[in-house]
């Protein structure tokens, strides 16, 4: 199982389609910095693939307001979570 | 409606905060020509308009953010917030949501902004 | 477990600064390791030694030599995209003959190997990007 | 198939020549590897295969291509070239239009990658 | 009339979106960078609706290799095409 | 006609500092006059005097010191921007305490008001970004 980074929104780019086919059945995805713009309601149907696999960074939501707007669907971890995925993750990839 | 918007400068912003700086870099060359005494207009496309969601945090590693700046605009005599109307319904966001009054802009009339405004710069 | 960080965005212009350090506390709070932080393409600014940042802000040229002292980690610059870049030790500018220099210890230019070399040697390598 | 590819290294190179230096770094980064004696694949993926199009001119003003880099792979024992098959159609981009022969890929096979290479990097 | 200038391409950034909302009915576009990638016959129905004002830079096609692959619609200008593409426009406009 | 550039790209990174001055020699010689070159965001590396890039690469920073020795084009470089991210004339070194600077002359430090006069004062000003 991998970790995938992607901080780059799907408004503005379409890096995480390249993120999307890389991805193996298990492989989760993170929401970093502008990422996390993924989480909203609007967003998220972009990653409909990862559903349950889709996590957000808390403290780049925080800082944009947008900690009470995420979609359900989205699991909230802080900075340590982000390092507890690393941990359970073979290796990681980021998209940028 | 363009003379209505008619100003000496246009500030284009359309990157989101804390990601880069462009956001900031396009407010303080905003508030400087305001400083110099210029009308200024700014208009939020895209992920611009995440730069104006209420309730940000500050960073918890101490990260400047853009949001206090946004909040003094008024006191730079900067009243001219647009917004791309297409911008917020992307991200599913209503104008209640924003820290502040925006005047909300469709296609036509956003295409009209450039030639009412003696210098444009996009950030 | 021994973690690396490569980072290729530099600080004020992009957050990938600040997701690093963050990054790089957590990891040694949970008890890890963190071999080194190896600096390439516009990374290789978190090194400019007279970065004069606002007192308001954070500086991130001194979190990353806090984070050197406190825990050990190299701080790597890749040094050809160094150079190109005007970040230059003393015996670089003395090497190419220019006066001054911009990089100090504890960052150490050095060649794409190590970067190579940490892939292989650490358990966990994490990108931060612009 | 997986284990066909498998290898020390897989260098994902996602741009495009010339606009951002991101490609050479990532093609620098393959080619120290190669010289330590790693086995190194490298996978082209959306804009990245820009940077095989034949027929790429030096820049009139000199910023220094890629292309001569790419044409040497070879001679760094770099066989493994690996192309996202989708990219190349979203240019309308055929393989004898690239300037050496590739491997084309699709996304089950493409999603293999990475668990088949020891180390992975983006550029 | 003001001349619009694209250095991203429609392949991996919404850029170009925007560039579009932007222009007035006599406005140009000047493809540039990477942004000439838009010029190919594959990717110029991006441009569909600017069709006759589309332009692309002769030094970035060719660096890129991408000269003799431009689609017919496109005007193809060199460096000094470009500095009196800005002298007929008002006011020209970048699009990163 | 009277043009000013706005270069917002740090050189190598991004193609930005090339087609500025592809651009700037271009309207050079179609007999218009450019009275600056503005660096603002990434933009302010293009005066990081200490820049060593290799043999066969361009030197992008000593072609804009020619452009001002030829041209008279004014090379002016946001301080904000700059401070924050190590380029520091003697100047600003001495008053921020630092030993050494890795800004020359021809480029100024100088405040963004300089951007928006430019941009009242010149018939064209364009914006070159990463």
């Amino acid at each position: 199982m991998l970790l995938h980074v992607l901080n780059r929104s799907p408004a503005t780019s379409r890096v995480y389609q390249q993120a999307l086919t890389m991805m193996g059945e298990e492989d989760r995805l993170l929401l970093v910095e502008d990422g996390v713009q993924g989480a909203l309601p609007q967003m998220v149907r972009h990653f409909g693939e990862v559903q349950g696999r889709l996590f957000a960074l808390e403290e780049d939501l925080a800082s944009r307001g947008l900690l009470g707007r995420c979609d359900a669907s989205v699991q909230v971890v802080d900075v340590d979570g982000f390092v507890l995925l690393t941990e359970q993750a073979e290796r990681t990839m980021s998209w940028y | 409606m363009t003379s209505h918007f008619s100003s000496d400068l246009l500030v284009i912003l359309r990157h989101g905060p804390h990601g880069s700086s462009l956001l900031r870099d396009g407010l303080d060359a905003a508030l400087v020509a305001a400083a110099f005494g210029q009308r200024v207009s700014l208009l939020f496309m895209g992920e611009g308009v995440m730069a104006l969601v209420d309730d940000q945090q500050p960073d918890p590693l101490g990260q400047k953010g853009t949001s206090a700046t946004i909040e003094m605009l008024s006191m730079y005599d900067i009243e001219a917030i647009l917004v791309e109307q297409t911008a917020l319904e992307l991200f599913g966001l209503t104008p209640d949501e924003l820290m502040l009054p925006v005047r909300l802009l469709t296609g036509a009339t956003l295409s009209t902004l450039p030639t009412s405004h003696r210098l444009v710069l996009t950030f | 477990m021994r973690y690396a960080i490569l980072l290729l965005g530099a600080p004020y212009s992009h957050q990938a600064s600040h997701s690093a350090l963050r990054f790089a506390h957590a990891l040694l709070a949970r008890g890890h390791s963190l071999d080194a932080v190896f600096f390439y393409h516009d990374g290789v600014q978190n090194a400019a030694r007279l970065a004069a940042p606002p007192q308001d802000e954070r500086h991130v040229v001194d979190e990353w030599i806090a984070l050197h002292a406190e825990h050990g980690t190299s701080l790597e610059v890749c040094i050809a995209a160094a150079l190109r870049r005007g970040l230059l030790d003393e015996r670089e500018a003395a090497r190419h003959g220019k006066s001054g220099h911009s990089i100090d210890a504890p960052f150490e230019l050095t060649g794409l190997g190590q970067l190579i070399d940490l892939g292989q040697r650490c358990d966990r390598l994490i990108t931060f990007a612009p």
